[in-house]
């Protein structure tokens, strides 16, 4: 399956873009989505230790399983307020 | 008016803290994190902010009710702004109002802590001779080029 | 503006912030303590605010200068009403401006509790069957007739 | 010597008055100013050992010796903020 990940501040300015197309077997977590983004994107390696994902707009854990139809992001360390 | 702001306008922090008050309340805390004019040593131009919007506005939303169940506060008020910021504009302005003052002062503190740790956003700073996304609140800042 | 008040106006507190705003500071926290509908089960319809106002000026002086000098902020303003109040007004406002937001909750908590304990103002509560003047704020309220 | 005491808030509406005059020997402590203030307002009883005495606009130690120039407060427990 095709999963999009949206890319945010740092992740977006390293990878040149604000969304990657990430292509997962069916039933991926998010720590083997997390692998697979670093793979096709080797600019995010640094980021990607230090970063979160967040499924459907909440953090996920390591081990929740992905769906195609799901809105994913890639959440770099944050620095609001 | 909502509560809960994610904005690029100035925030209207005098409405915000009137949207807190009730009869019952004997006590408003407000927070406000203005843009300093430097950061380790840089002399910080301005700010941009961004934020992953829809996400943004969700956690600010968790964070205030988390507030409200955890200290005895009558009611919260938040406003995040996004873009860019000039020095001494307030980025982010909090309001809790509680009948007495301590649950007023935690809870506010708790929410700005929750802020900087929680919600998708992310400064960029542009400095003298330079421009950095911060990392914070850890602030293990990378070098991301440019 | 002075950034030490005893009035009888309604506090500008917009101004006050904006009194203690500096470049260096990246946080702002104020308290507000506000005139509640009810106390010890009664029905409040107003209070009096009386000071001695020399001693009282003097006090709220003190306690700015051993806030600047106990925590690491950058500005400090108060501002205490006096006179009749109704539901919800503020009585007493401060301002704390920092560079790091702790201090500027600290310095903030410090001086309200300071003005509770010292400064020589007292209240007088108008409530539904009578008046009683509070004594705070351990609050060993003795009945002074009427 | 006589001393002028400003009496406010509960103490004001007490004495029904806001200063009396107080006589006192030469060198009399705040501690007996305040014994004083008792015998010649019985009305105050209740209100002296929980008030303090400032003078010339500070809080004052028991020990510290009054004068008749000095600018004296009875201060009932204070309910500012």
């Amino acid at each position: 399956m095709k999963v999009k990940v949206q890319l945010f501040a740092a992740a977006k300015e390293l990878a040149r873009t604000d969304r990657i197309d990430v292509e997962l077997p069916e039933g991926a977590t998010v720590s083997v989505l997390s692998e697979t983004i670093g793979r096709q994107c080797p600019e995010l390696h640094e980021l990607l230790p230090v970063s979160r994902i967040a499924v459907n707009q909440e953090f996920a854990l390591s081990d929740l399983q992905v769906h195609d139809a799901d809105e994913i992001a890639l959440i770099p360390p944050v620095s609001g307020g | 008016m909502s509560k809960i702001q994610l904005i690029s306008d100035t925030i209207d922090e005098a409405a915000l803290v009137e949207a807190v008050r009730t009869p019952v309340a004997g006590a408003i805390a407000t927070f406000a994190g203005a843009v300093r004019d430097n950061n380790k040593g840089r002399a910080v131009l301005y700010l941009e902010y961004e934020a992953y919007d829809p996400m943004a506005h969700k956690v600010l939303e968790r964070i205030a009710k988390e507030a409200r169940e955890r200290f005895e506060i009558e009611d919260i008020a938040i406003a995040h702004r996004t873009g860019r910021m000039e020095i001494s504009e307030d980025s982010v302005f909090i309001a809790v109002s509680s009948v007495h003052r301590p649950a007023a002062f935690d809870a506010c503190r708790y929410a700005i802590d929750e802020i900087k740790r929680e919600v998708p956003i992310w400064k960029k700073e542009y400095f003298e001779g330079g421009e950095v996304w911060i990392e914070g609140p850890g602030d293990c800042e990378h070098s991301h080029g440019e």
